[in-house]
């Protein structure tokens, strides 16, 4: 059976068994077994690709080429380690008492099958299938969302469901007109929504309609990906969603997201010239990095703080890819790529710490973290250091990247724009982190004693990580750079 | 360039004899002062010699020193003694060469005499006692005001001159002719001010009081005794030579001697020791005209006498 | 040989890295821990040096690369210049001595449990401050800027309890990361221009001209003032210096305010260009404003490593003076004055490294002997540590100024230039030559004062606490440093022409310049380049003060007499430590002089029981206004919070106003879009 | 009467439908007129199928009817029932301001419509331009309703009037795609309604405009 068939079934079959119910153990194990299983499939896949075989299902509805592989490898990366994490956390909240069936269910049927739409995203080589997975890992995250039943969670997970399904209609909108606009040069039946195709017939799609489209669908699959002003959705999510879940969203949504905007991009650009959509992409990212400035500036959760992170990330990767220009295009797909190995480890630390003191807002959390909890506030000031794009680490060579491409392109104002947002953001984090981290120890007489930290396998998860994000800087296998730049002959190919 | 030995040791040899010679008239001039000082207040005054005396006294005394105090009390004195005494080396006084032309000019002049203030000042602050404090804080503060007075008003005539070394200042003033320009009498005036503040005489200090509040200079020196407060008046008492001979090499050079003959050094003793001692004169007459100003007064008159320097140095060059 | 010098520099960072390594592996054994960390450092610190030197002497600069980033292709390059080099050996010079004092130090004030933090953080700051001066290519430069910020701020916070280090690391970070964001965008704009990423590819001149080239000139002037110290970017320095471990302090002194000069020198002064003469103008004026303003800042603080931060700004006011005055100097064409200006500049970088760094490693020594930093808890320390107490009052006298000492040379040549230029430049311009020289005067005879005050406050007359009773003595391994660098002061200050030699080169070097070897007269003498305007030889006059010196020694024992000790005279009372003059007291007359600078507040309380007049306890305090803090910093801060607060309506949680943007978005983009095709 | 007639009734039809959800308060009403506003879709869609002789799009005209007119309404009668709330409280713009703005709302819809192929005449400018306001004025409803429920009918409006767009013109989605669709809403649609269930449990309200415990 054809190997991308196994890399869905994988996942979908482990959802299932984690859905169904049985003993703990016998749960933990098949998820992080099925999950670890998808991986190696995974990177199956993108050596295949790299092999020279371009893996395709289902008449090229499925399709990697180089960005796909890329995509694939990194959401199964992620969906591996939120998987492990996942296992850690869950048992935190058993020993806790916090745990209802329901949870069990839920948590370890959602979590596959997260990684299911995922995966089914970012192979999808049409853009009908392209929406439905990007609908699936919605509707997926909307119970992720809620999981833990309060207040709060119900009303981030309403919002998040309308904002999104009101995005979704959009970006179906957007698909309706692109397949409009391609009338008659696409062909019949199902292949006629295949990006390859779109591709081909390019010069000839309607370029009105064309536009109308890539407006809709760049709305709709930018609120998936937290593009301001669409990205109102994220801080209640991921104040809400379990750490895990957190992950699976910050690094595989957005990643799926940018993923389909650049499908819609490249059907735009080969048609209508790189300016159109690019403009639209540089003035979103741009708008994102700068709303998510003051917010940094003065947050008051640590979750919360780390989704502002994470649209500005989306944002820088959109200015990166709106620039235009190789070097731009590499800069964001290196910039995505180093994201996602580095925003695991801000999450899990953070996590670890919000579960230690049974919240995430710093005024619970307190000053002086790093005298209870010394592994998660280092791990959480490392992550911090490296989303902030500090040297030596990744993120540093790949802003710096986008930075010099600016520089390079005609948009400069634009691009000093974006380098101020970056100083100020990283004060603000560099205050915010440094607000709970330092600092005196808090007082023992504290009502509110923290948990101590323990040495469980979600914390081994996280330094396992962080040491990856960290050699990851300095070394990056050469099979996983050659994807990095096959995914940038995708974007912007010389062809 | 440096100089080879011999010319090395003549030139200390030089240069021991004209501090030699300074140092032994220091005491005089102070003494003057004093006498036209009282004259003009219809007193009798000290007899001439009396300087000596005094000095004399202090060195055969026992020394007594504070029990609270350390090496730096032993050490200010000494330094602040040979500061003022090395610093004669680098202004010519009846030829027109410094003995030790060599070493530097006007900036090293002038870093030196810093030199021995820092001594001092420090040296002041061992005992422990509030007045050595009082003393030294004042005089630190009175010194910085002067010192940018000071440095331009000298920067000025080297300017004019095209020399920062006295010596040389002093030949190229009489190879170009002593001529007279309108700034010179600002520089001069600017100058005077600054050697009337340095020296501690009125109105800036008042070397005669008795009231520790009132001091500066003497509350600076007040538990020194005996041998060391003998090289302490001693040498500001050269110190306060040496800047009215600086004020004579600067503006009024006629007469000092080009060659190393008899009659020319003669001529050039009678001519350095007028002019002197007409110096003296005006800063007795200061001294006696004007009452001590308050402390914080002082910056005004010497601002008064930056603003002198500064337009002596417009004038001459724009 | 040159190829030495690459394998130097690589080897260097290797070093570097592998101590830092080791150190965090030995984390747990404190005392080894401690050792490998400075060991490291200090061979790493040894082989930078000598690589230098080797490219002093040879003259010539040498590139190579260092670190090729495969992942986003970025090439890591060195490329040692002259002008490197000489940065090199100060970082050098004081680099190791540091080393060697934390030995002692680290033992003493760093808590085991942060030991391997510190000690690899040491390292990170040494190592990334080379890397700033022998970076070859931008994002090189901008890597190891970052680095060498991240690490000193980390540094600086050691003691984070303390919400004032907490604070002072903060304010240091951001400040310097509003510096770097400027750095980054004038070199990129640079980089744009010439299409390459290398240094002296960027710094060519002549990539960028009109309002682009004042721009980039502006952005650079930030990004490196800050970290100079320049005033008005100034204001962490007296934060970050007293929070850090002194060692650290002496480092930041010496070391990191250095980086900043460097960059100033390289992009500001010669990198882009013939300077215009406003950014001359600029440099001297801010220049002279940051030596005046230092120093009285300086003289009124009663911390005594805050104060010598204060004096840090003023000599690095001195030093941007000097740089001014060249820039000056070149914007008219006048070579040799340029020359003479940059070497009185580079001249001071060293003496200031030399003297500031012995003057924080001994108040290093004193806050560990007596356990506090202020100045009015001293007294009386030259009994308890009498080594620490020479060497500082060596290092009081170098910074005063002093002939004999190698303060006295770096003023001696500014002097020089400053009076040159006035007799060389044309037009009204030439004014401001005087005005500085009269500032630079005041500003080294208050220095004089402030240090006279440091010294006998802290070191004479009686103990004015317990604290300092009882104070002990450092031990050698922290002496040795200071006796090394004490040394160092003495004998530049003897022997400048030395100094002015290894500079030659390095002139040379810099476009515009010329060789200065016309400056250096014998290896003991400096001389004017014009004619014979003036010159100086320290050590003649060395022997001619020493001389008198001994005479009057010799003239005050001809009395055979013994030496009575008697108490000093209490004015009647009992001598005691609340009869000494204070700190405060000794420099309360400049403070009413200059009150127009300092706008000092003071409120006085007499608590009496009977009489008004007898009051058994009388309150004074006094306090100076921070001008800059307080009408520029302060606003600006609440400024951008104020602003992000008020974005918080944004995010005001409502789900409508959320719809209400994808709303307005869409109508927009369909209005833009328009019909009709 | 030719098909075309009929289209574009039936199209106006869905944009009065619309406007009559702006215009009133009572949530059956509105339900109902979403109803309709599915049934006229499915009449287009049938319509197309007939006149431009494309079979499968009646296997569309089927899921919409079915889905949209009799199920979902069907769902969402039985939710408020069981919740027992049937007013809409004051929007936050009232009802003559509201149509003002739908007013405009449709002119840009039917401005930006004139840029497709058709040009500014002919039937599909006519279902562009209807859907296109739907849209706009689905989203509007969107951001001045309050009750969770009207919210969840304007999104449907907006899927409609998508709906409307793929009908008018293009040669029909393909039928996986259309399946998948279909299949995704209902989904939706039964997690919004859940969703709602327990919201209105732990409120006691479906005033979704309190829903703004977070901040900043």
């Amino acid at each position: 059976m054809n190997l991308l068939v196994w890399t869905l079934t994988v996942p979908l079959v482990t959802a299932a068994i984690g859905g169904l119910g049985g003993p703990r153990k016998f749960k933990e194990a098949v998820m992080v077994g099925g999950l670890l299983l998808t991986f190696a499939l995974c990177v199956a896949t993108a050596r295949a690709f790299l092999g020279g075989a371009v893996p395709a299902a289902f008449g090229d509805a499925l399709r990697v080429d180089g960005l796909s592989a890329l995509m694939l490898v990194l959401c199964g990366y992620v969906g591996l380690l939120s998987a492990t994490y996942g296992v850690g956390y869950l048992r935190r909240n058993e020993a806790r008492k916090l745990v209802t069936p329901r949870m069990r269910r839920e948590f370890y049927g959602l979590i596959p099958a997260y990684v299911f739409a995922m995966l089914l995203v970012s192979m999808s080589n049409n853009l009908g299938i392209m929406w439905i997975a990007v609908e699936l890992t919605t509707l997926a995250s909307v119970f992720l969302i809620t999981f833990h039943d309060k207040d709060t969670s119900l009303e981030a997970g309403w919002k998040f469901l309308v904002l999104g399904s009101l995005g979704l209609a959009f970006a179906l909108l957007g698909t309706v007109l692109l397949f409009a606009a391609g009338q008659g040069h696409l062909g019949e039946g199902m292949a006629a929504l295949n990006w390859t195709h779109f591709m081909q017939a390019a010069p000839s799609l309607h370029p009105f309609t064309l536009r109308l489209g890539v407006v809709f669908a760049l709305i709709g699959y930018g609120t998936k990906a937290g593009l301001a002003p669409m990205h109102t959705w994220k801080p209640d999510a991921y104040r809400e969603a379990p750490s895990p879940a957190g992950v699976l969203m910050a690094v595989g949504m957005l990643n799926g997201a940018l993923y389909c905007l650049l499908r819609i991009h490249l059907i735009s650009k080969a048609a209508l010239g790189p300016a159109f959509s690019g403009d639209l992409l540089l003035m979103l990212g741009l708008l994102s990095v700068l709303i998510a400035t003051p917010f940094i500036l003065v947050q008051w959760n640590l979750k919360r703080l780390l989704a502002y992170s994470s649209i500005e990330h989306v944002g820088i990767m959109a200015v990166g890819i709106g620039l235009g220009g190789e070097a731009a295009a590499f800069g964001a797909l290196l910039h995505m790529t180093y994201h996602s190995l580095a925003k695991p480890v801000a999450f899990f630390s953070a996590g670890t710490l919000a579960q230690l003191h049974s919240s995430s807002n710093f005024d619970r959390i307190g000053t002086g973290t790093f005298s209870r909890a010394p592994v998660a506030s280092g791990l959480l000031v490392l992550a911090a250091l490296m989303i902030t794009g500090s040297p030596p680490f990744g993120l540093f060579f790949s802003e710096m990247t986008i930075l010099k491409a600016g520089f390079f392109s005609a948009h400069v104002t634009a691009t000093s724009i974006f380098l101020a947002a970056l100083v100020v953001l990283f004060c603000g984090f560099a205050f915010q982190i440094g607000g709970i981290v330092l600092g005196p120890p808090r007082d023992p007489k504290d009502r509110r004693v923290p948990q101590p930290e323990q040495f469980d396998v979600a914390m081994v998860t996280a330094i396992v990580a962080a040491i990856v994000a960290i050699v990851s800087a300095f070394y990056l296998p050469a099979s996983l750079l050659a994807l990095i730049h096959a995914a940038t002959q995708v974007v912007w190919g010389s062809a | 360039m440096i100089p080879m030995i011999p010319d090395a040791l003549r030139a200390f040899s030089f240069a021991m004899l004209q501090a030699a010679g300074l140092l032994a008239l220091a005491p005089l001039l102070k003494t003057a002062i004093k006498k036209m000082k009282a004259r003009l207040q219809n007193r009798q005054g000290p007899p001439l010699l009396q300087g000596y005396y005094d000095l004399a006294k202090l060195l055969r005394k026992e020394p007594v020193r504070s029990e609270t105090a350390s090496w730096v009390f032993v050490a200010g004195p000494r330094v602040y003694f040979g500061a003022a005494v090395a610093a004669t080396t680098l202004v010519p006084v009846l030829v027109a060469a410094a003995p030790l032309e060599a070493a530097g000019g006007i900036l090293l002049l002038v870093g030196t005499l810093a030199l021995g203030r820092f001594a001092l000042a420090t040296a002041a602050l061992d005992t422990g006692s509030a007045f050595g404090g009082m003393g030294a804080s004042r005089d630190m503060t009175i010194a910085a005001l002067a010192e940018p007075a000071l440095l331009l008003g000298l920067f000025t005539s080297a300017l004019a001159a095209g020399s920062l070394n006295v010596g040389g200042l002093v030949r190229s003033v009489l190879q170009h002719g002593v001529t007279f320009h309108p700034s010179d009498l600002l520089a001069f005036a600017g100058l005077f001010i600054i050697v009337i503040a340095e020296t501690g005489r009125i109105p800036v200090d008042n070397p005669a009081t008795h009231l520790e509040l009132t001091m500066i200079h003497e509350a600076m020196v007040l538990e020194y005794a005996g041998p060391d407060l003998a090289l302490v008046e001693w040498a500001s008492a050269v110190k306060e030579l040496l800047y009215l001979t600086l004020l004579v090499d600067l503006f009024m050079p006629a007469g000092i001697a080009t060659s190393a003959a008899p009659v020319a050094i003669a001529v050039a003793l009678a001519a350095w020791a007028v002019k002197v001692f007409l110096l003296a004169i005006a800063v007795t007459l200061t001294e006696s005209t004007n009452a001590k100003l308050r402390l914080f007064r002082v910056p005004e008159l010497v601002s008064i006498s930056l603003g002198l320097a500064f337009l002596a140095l417009a004038i001459r060059f724009l | 040989m040159l190829q030495l010098v690459g394998v130097g520099v690589q080897a260097a960072v290797v070093i570097r890295l592998v101590t830092i390594a080791a150190t965090l592996v030995l984390a747990r054994w404190v005392r080894t821990c401690r050792y490998v960390a400075l060991g490291g450092s200090i061979l790493a610190s040894a082989v930078t040096v000598s690589a230098a030197i080797q490219v002093l002497v040879a003259g010539r600069s040498l590139d190579g690369v260092l670190f090729r980033h495969a992942t986003s292709g970025i090439v890591l390059s060195y490329s040692v210049t002259p002008l490197s080099a000489w940065f090199l050996m100060v970082f050098g010079l004081i680099a190791v001595p540091v080393a060697v004092y934390s030995v002692g130090y680290f033992a003493h004030s760093i808590a085991p449990s942060r030991m391997a933090a510190v000690g690899s953080g040491f390292n990170v700051m040494l190592g990334s401050v080379e890397l700033v001066f022998v970076a070859g290519d931008v994002i090189t430069f901008l890597l190891a800027w970052e680095l060498m910020t991240l690490a000193t701020a980390a540094l600086v916070a050691t003691e984070h309890e303390e919400r004032a280090s907490r604070r002072a690391g903060y304010l240091y970070l951001v400040m310097s990361h509003v510096g770097t964001g400027c750095l980054v965008a004038g070199f990129l704009t640079l980089a744009a221009a010439s299409g390459s990423l290398s240094l002296s590819a960027l710094l060519a001149g002549h990539l960028v001209s009109g309002v682009t080239r004042d721009g980039v000139f502006v952005l650079f002037f930030v990004g490196f003032g800050v970290k100079a110290g320049v005033i008005p970017f100034h204001v962490w320095l007296p934060e970050a210096h007293p929070a850090a471990p002194s060692s650290i302090s002496a480092l930041m002194s010496a070391v990191l305010i250095t980086a900043g000069i460097y960059g100033l020198f390289r992009v500001c002064a010669f990198g882009l260009g013939i300077p215009a003469v406003s950014w001359g103008l600029t440099f001297m004026g801010l220049g002279t404003l940051s030596a005046i303003l230092g120093v009285l800042y300086a003289l009124t603080q009663s911390d005594l490593k805050r104060l010598l931060a204060y004096s840090t700004i003023e000599n690095a006011g001195i030093i941007v003076l000097g740089l001014g005055a060249a820039m000056l100097a070149l914007a008219y064409g006048r070579t040799e004055l340029a020359t003479l200006a940059a070497a009185a500049s580079l001249a001071h970088v060293l003496n200031h490294a030399v003297f500031k760094g012995l003057l924080f490693l001994g108040a290093g020594s004193v806050v560990m002997g007596t356990g506090t930093r202020q100045l009015e808890q001293y007294g009386g320390l030259l009994r308890r540590m009498p080594w620490t107490g020479l060497f500082f009052l060596v290092g009081a006298m170098a910074i005063a100024g002093l002939p004999l000492l190698n303060g006295f040379v770096s003023e001696w040549l500014t002097f020089q230039a400053l009076l040159l230029g006035f007799s060389s430049t044309p037009g009204f311009i030439r004014l401001n030559y005087p005005l500085s020289a009269a500032m630079l005067a005041l500003t080294s005879a208050l220095a004089a004062a402030c240090f006279v005050k440091v010294f006998g406050i802290s070191f004479l007359a009686l103990p004015r606490s317990t604290a300092a009773a009882d104070a002990h003595e450092a031990p050698p391994v922290m002496l040795a440093p200071q006796a090394l660098l004490a040394a160092l002061c003495i004998g530049l200050g003897l022997f400048p022409g030395v100094m002015l030699r290894a500079l030659s080169g390095v002139l040379a070097s810099l476009p515009g310049l010329q060789p200065a070897d016309r400056l250096g007269w014998g290896s003991a003498g400096m001389m004017s380049p014009v004619g014979s305007f003036d010159h100086v030889v320290p050590a003649i006059f060395g022997v001619a003060l020493m001389g008198a010196v001994v005479a009057a020694g010799v003239l005050a024992a001809r009395t055979g007499l013994a030496i009575r000790r008697v108490p000093t005279w209490g004015c009647g009372g009992e001598l005691s430590a609340r009869t000494e003059y204070t700190a405060t007291a000794f420099s309360k007359p400049l403070m009413m002089i200059f009150r127009a600078v300092y706008r000092p507040t003071r409120q006085v309380e007499a608590l009496a029981e009977v009489s008004p007049y007898f009051p058994h306890e009388v309150r004074y305090r006094s306090e100076i206004e921070p001008t800059f803090e307080r009408y520029v910093y302060g606003p600006l801060l609440r400024g951008v919070l104020r602003v992000a607060n008020g974005m918080k309506v944004l995010q005001a949680g409502s789900l409508h106003t959320y719809l209400a943007y994808v709303l307005a978005l869409v109508v927009l983009l369909l209005l833009w879009l328009g019909g009709t095709a | 009467m030719t098909t075309s007639d009929l289209l574009i009734l039936c199209a106006a039809g869905m944009l009065v439908s619309a406007y009559l959800m702006v215009g009133q308060k009572a949530l059956f009403t509105a339900i109902r007129l979403y109803g309709v506003q599915s049934l006229l879709l499915g009449i287009v869609t049938v319509t197309t199928a007939v006149s431009e002789s494309r079979p499968e799009l009646f296997v569309t005209a089927a899921i919409t009817v079915v889905l949209k007119a009799i199920l979902i309404p069907w769902f969402l009668m039985r939710l408020i029932d069981r919740i027992g709330i049937h007013r809409e409280i004051e929007p936050f713009l009232n009802v003559p301001a509201s149509l003002l703005v739908c007013l405009g709302l449709t002119v840009v819809g039917y401005r930006v419509s004139t840029g497709f192929p058709g040009g500014a005449q002919g039937v599909s400018h006519h279902l562009i331009g209807v859907a296109l306001s739907m849209l706009l004025i689905g989203l509007f409803l969107m951001v001045t309703r309050k009750k969770a429920i009207t919210q969840i009918l304007a999104l449907l409006t907006v899927e409609n009037a998508v709906f409307l767009v793929a009908v008018g013109v293009t040669p029909g989605m393909p039928l996986v795609v259309e399946l998948g669709i279909a299949f995704d809403i209902i989904v939706a649609v039964l997690l919004l309604g859940t969703l709602v269930r327990r919201i209105v449990d732990r409120f006691e309200s479906m005033d979704v405009s309190r829903l703004s415990k977070l901040k900043g």
